[in-house]
């Protein structure tokens, strides 16, 4: 993990408020595991001020480069949509624990929604170049705000949709689609998204003893576990230690096997 | 050019020290900067037993600034003592460890405890928690509440005792001069001001503690007026601290008065904040002729 | 959608104010607002003689706000009522007239002189500036002095009385309290902060007067949590400012517990700042399907 | 005076560290008197925060633009440094009084230093069109700081130089050249520059009764007379009238008779 000086390739809006950046990273390039992130600074400026966090979504090796995939929602992601071919920002990573594929289960499950579904797209990918069967499942409110078919080419076997509407796939939530392919056999289940979404997803993969692991999201002001800001409660055997109630997502996560965290509340 | 500080009988390399609970206990920095390259670093507060911390939402940004409530999540002094300072007593830096207790009686006894631990450079008291005895108040909204622990930790520790004061006062320089007579050795300021950001959409506090503390450059103007304000106020040395982010703004502390600063939400935004502006400072000595860095402690012309 | 407010007996037409010292006494807006679109103004603070204000610098930017030390340079109430308010007396808007003065006398003095003059929707009291009596120490840093001056003006004046809360206190809401016995009718918060800047080439204070008065974005968290504290400490409405820029800023005050918000630094940056607010405070209510913009008042679910 | 959305049509580097923008500004360019000027919102984040207070360099009414010309000195600068063409500012204005040329004067002479020499720049043109004798004084560090001929062709029927370092024209202070013009007869001197300069000339031509305007520069807020932060001390007759001390001088100046200021301390 280092803070990398990168330079922006390319940045455009490839769905709605969506943009896809390529960054010459070729540390992070060469070490970036799927469900790893960076923090990038989008300005050097006081406004915004702190780091953004995002999630690597492709690398590729042989020219140095990661992807990310970014939603334009505020001031962060506002000004690195307005970044520059050619502009260089710092870039701290790669950061975070990654997926750990669990081992010899032909079936992967990934399940992803919103801002959530580019570390599936790495984590297919990767999981794809190794042969094994990859089901690709993306919830969205609308057929407008799905990414396009494109995005998942390499990262799937099978890719299957949902939207709330109705106006593309599945009419419905994401997580009925799991019910089904958790009903045809074995597998096991990763995913990110809407706490919502991912709550609902390891629920239904405990209730059936699917290994399920979850990237989860929080607000972050450093990305390397020096604030203590980025927690999620766990369950924590040991009473006499609240300390360990808490554990950062930055470096203990995002990756999280559903039965680590407590998700009542 | 002489960067080196002497401060409370403390010998430091350089006049830059990362603050309390913006570098945990030292482990996650080390790859990204070189700690040697510091005057010193500042633990997280520990308290006598391991705390939870408030529930997330713990963090919110703000223009130029964040919001934090972190709540004082520590692993507590046994843990301390057994995992993170075998650690950071290998470090090549003065290591100030910062303490905090509901009780005068807790403070006191963490010093004790903390007597036996060799190469801890000094004690910097974090005063700006509440006090369970006065039903909740900050110990550091009060004069006399701040004198009786610091008056207690000065008895039972055998390093340097620094105060660091809230700025949620009505005048920070007395409460200065009431620590400085129950014995601190040094002062440091300021801590986090209270603040609060509201979402909106779901009418809801943003942060899961409803109000939080409040950091970065937003505050750099209300640190520096406080230091100025205290460093006439006492005679003891003062390490000021609030929004430092570059090497002028930590000029800016030094002149104002403080012989030494500390680096925090900065480091959040570059791990390597601290470096960087030792070798910043170095080059506005050199830029405007300064031999000594401490030429520069109080110089401000009114 | 109803963006009428009442407030201590004073119909406004929506919630947003211009704040004191930030609009001077409405004339120069004139040609770049419409202030008839305005819940009303806030005039720039009057002193019984004429006040020359203190040396340039006076002012600064910071982080996201700015440092002002303009010293209510003001032209005294006698041209205050022979040559501001004859044209003040013209617009549509309430106008709420603002006062110091160094002594509980002065400031009683002004508020019996300002009995005559017709149409002042209120007084909004700066007890921020220095009492001569108690050695310089501002009448708001304490609550006792605090309550005699607003008691004073309440016992002189014949409009409703709204006392104008510092921040630089430990405890707000202590002196809100004894305010609201003294007989305030509202009390308006934030004003500014105390801080400092320095000119680090020439190793001065940037502002003439050494220290200022922070305002801005930066500030607007501390604002919010006292206008949150204040409001559950004090039955009497509450006037919320500090930072104010945008539409949902207010917003975020309205459901922290204000009646009513002022805008300030923000009319520097954008003249027209105030009419736009009130505006985008209507669309969130439509948005938010909130039918009187008092349902936000206090909303905060918490 | 209005708040005018304005259009950046060319934003360039014409001199070490100095910019010249062209701006789309109907109302302005149609407006504008030399001394006046405009203040331009340079971002709309909350850093840099104030707007950036700009003397009106030259205003083109055939094509509605104003010139701005400015130096790179640090947020506020540097940002509307960066801006592209094509942005849009909000850009208000113009402010301020204006020079009044003295009526019935031939010999008009102008001493412009720094960021004193755009409105300078369109005094002179004025002037020039007008008929009347124009001599131009600008001062500068060093060769390297001055501005080129091209920019004071239509602004001075006779332009002279003065650096500290003699790397071009007069070798000392522009004020020596203003001097020798105060000897050789009557004129009019309007100047605008460093405040040091600026009173230099003041001095100079109260002591040789000659009419002078000076274009003052203070830190500015607003820049239209609201938060009473841009004073300059002036002479006040009126003992009991403290107020009258300081003038506010976005709105009773930039330009004020040099008489009028208080020029102790
Ligand atoms: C580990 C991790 C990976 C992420 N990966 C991606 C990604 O691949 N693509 C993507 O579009 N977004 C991703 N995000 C979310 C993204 O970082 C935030 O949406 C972004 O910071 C929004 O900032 P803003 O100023 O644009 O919007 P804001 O208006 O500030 O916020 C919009 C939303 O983002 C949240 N947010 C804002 N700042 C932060 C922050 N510093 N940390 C966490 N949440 C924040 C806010 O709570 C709010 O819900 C990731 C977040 C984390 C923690
Ligand atoms: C009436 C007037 C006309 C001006 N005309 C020009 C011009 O034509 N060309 C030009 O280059 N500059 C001009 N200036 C100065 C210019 O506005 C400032 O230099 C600019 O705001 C600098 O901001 P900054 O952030 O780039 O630099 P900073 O680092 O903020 O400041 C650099 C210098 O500019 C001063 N300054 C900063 N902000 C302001 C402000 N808001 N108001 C006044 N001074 C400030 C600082 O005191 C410092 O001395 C003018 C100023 C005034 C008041
Ligand atoms: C996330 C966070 C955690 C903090 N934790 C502590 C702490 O445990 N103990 C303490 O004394 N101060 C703590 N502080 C306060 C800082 O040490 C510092 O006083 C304050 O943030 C102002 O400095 P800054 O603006 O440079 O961050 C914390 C600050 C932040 C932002
Ligand atoms: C330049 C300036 C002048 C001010 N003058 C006064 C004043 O005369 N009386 C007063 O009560 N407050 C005065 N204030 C304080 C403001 O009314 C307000 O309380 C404070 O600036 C915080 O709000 P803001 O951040 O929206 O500006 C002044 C503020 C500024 C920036
Ligand atoms: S973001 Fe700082 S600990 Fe995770
Ligand atoms: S800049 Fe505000 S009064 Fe001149």
């Amino acid at each position: 993990m280092i803070d990398e000086i990168v330079e922006v390739l390319t940045n455009d809006e490839v769905a709605e408020d969506f943009f896809l950046a390529r960054l010459e990273a070729p540390h992070i390039a060469a070490h970036a595991q799927p469900g790893q992130f960076v923090n990038v600074e989008v300005s050097a400026d006081v406004a915004p001020f702190l780091r953004m966090p995002l999630s690597v979504c492709a690398v590729h090796r042989q020219i140095s480069c990661i992807d990310v995939l970014y939603q334009n929602m505020g001031p962060k992601s506002g000004q690195l949509s307005r970044c520059r071919v050619g502009e260089q920002l710092r870039c701290l990573g790669p950061l975070g624990k990654a997926f750990s594929p669990v081992p010899n289960t032909k079936r992967s499950v990934l399940v992803g929604g919103g801002i959530g579904v580019p570390p599936m797209i790495f984590l297919g990918s990767e999981l794809v170049k190794k042969g094994a069967e990859v089901i690709l499942l993306v919830g969205a409110r609308s057929a407008a705000k799905h990414l396009g078919d494109s995005f998942f080419q390499v990262s799937a076997t099978r890719l299957e949709r949902a939207t709330d509407d109705g106006s593309l796939g599945h009419h419905g939530l994401v997580t009925e689609l799991l019910l089904r392919e958790l009903a045809t056999g074995a597998c096991a289940v990763y995913t990110c998204g809407p706490h919502a979404m991912i709550e609902a997803v390891a629920r239904a993969c405990m209730a059936s003893d699917v290994p399920c692991q979850v990237s989860l999201e929080e607000y972050m002001a450093c990305g390397i576990g020096i604030c203590v800001g980025c927690v999620v409660r766990v369950e924590n055997a040991d009473a006499d230690n609240a300390y360990a109630d808490y554990k950062r997502i930055c470096v203990d996560g995002p990756v999280f096997d559903a039965r680590e965290i407590c998700w009542e509340h | 050019m002489d960067m080196s500080i002497e401060l409370a009988g403390i010998a430091l390399r350089n006049p830059v020290l990362l603050a309390s609970g913006t570098c945990n206990y030292g482990r996650e920095l080390q790859s990204l900067t070189d700690l040697s390259q510091l005057g010193g670093i500042v633990t997280k507060t520990i308290t006598p037993l391991p705390r939870a911390g408030n529930r997330p939402q713990r963090i919110v940004e703000t223009p130029a600034g964040m919001l934090n409530s972190i709540g004082l999540q520590n692993p507590g002094l046994d843990d301390f003592i057994a995992d993170k300072w075998p650690f950071l007593q290998t470090l090549d830096t003065q290591v100030v460890v910062n303490i905090a207790g509901h009780s005068v009686e807790e403070f006191a006894d963490m010093a004790s405890r903390l007597r036996d631990l060799r190469g801890i450079a000094a004690l910097e008291v974090n005063i700006s928690c509440p006090n369970v005895r006065a039903g909740g108040e900050s110990f550091a909204s009060n004069a006399r509440a701040s004198a009786d622990v610091i008056g207690a930790v000065r008895r039972a520790a055998n390093q340097p005792v620094i105060a660091k004061l809230s700025p949620n006062v009505t005048d920070i320089g007395e409460i200065a001069r009431a620590v400085e007579e129950a014995g601190a050795d040094a002062v440091s300021l300021i801590n986090t001001l209270v603040g609060m950001a509201i979402d909106v959409r779901r009418r809801r506090p943003l942060l899961g503690n409803i109000t939080g503390g409040l950091s970065g450059p937003a505050i750099k103007p209300v640190a520096l007026a406080m230091v100025w304000k205290v460093s006439q106020a006492v005679d003891i040395p003062v390490i000021g601290l609030g929004g430092i982010c570059s090497a002028l703004d930590a000029v800016e502390f030094l002149i104002a008065g403080a012989s030494a600063v500390q680096v925090g939400t900065a480091n959040f935004v570059n791990p390597n904040a601290g470096a960087e502006m030792v070798e910043g400072i170095r080059r506005y000595c050199e830029e405007f002729g300064i031999a000594r860095v401490g030429d520069l402690v109080g110089s401000l012309q009114t």
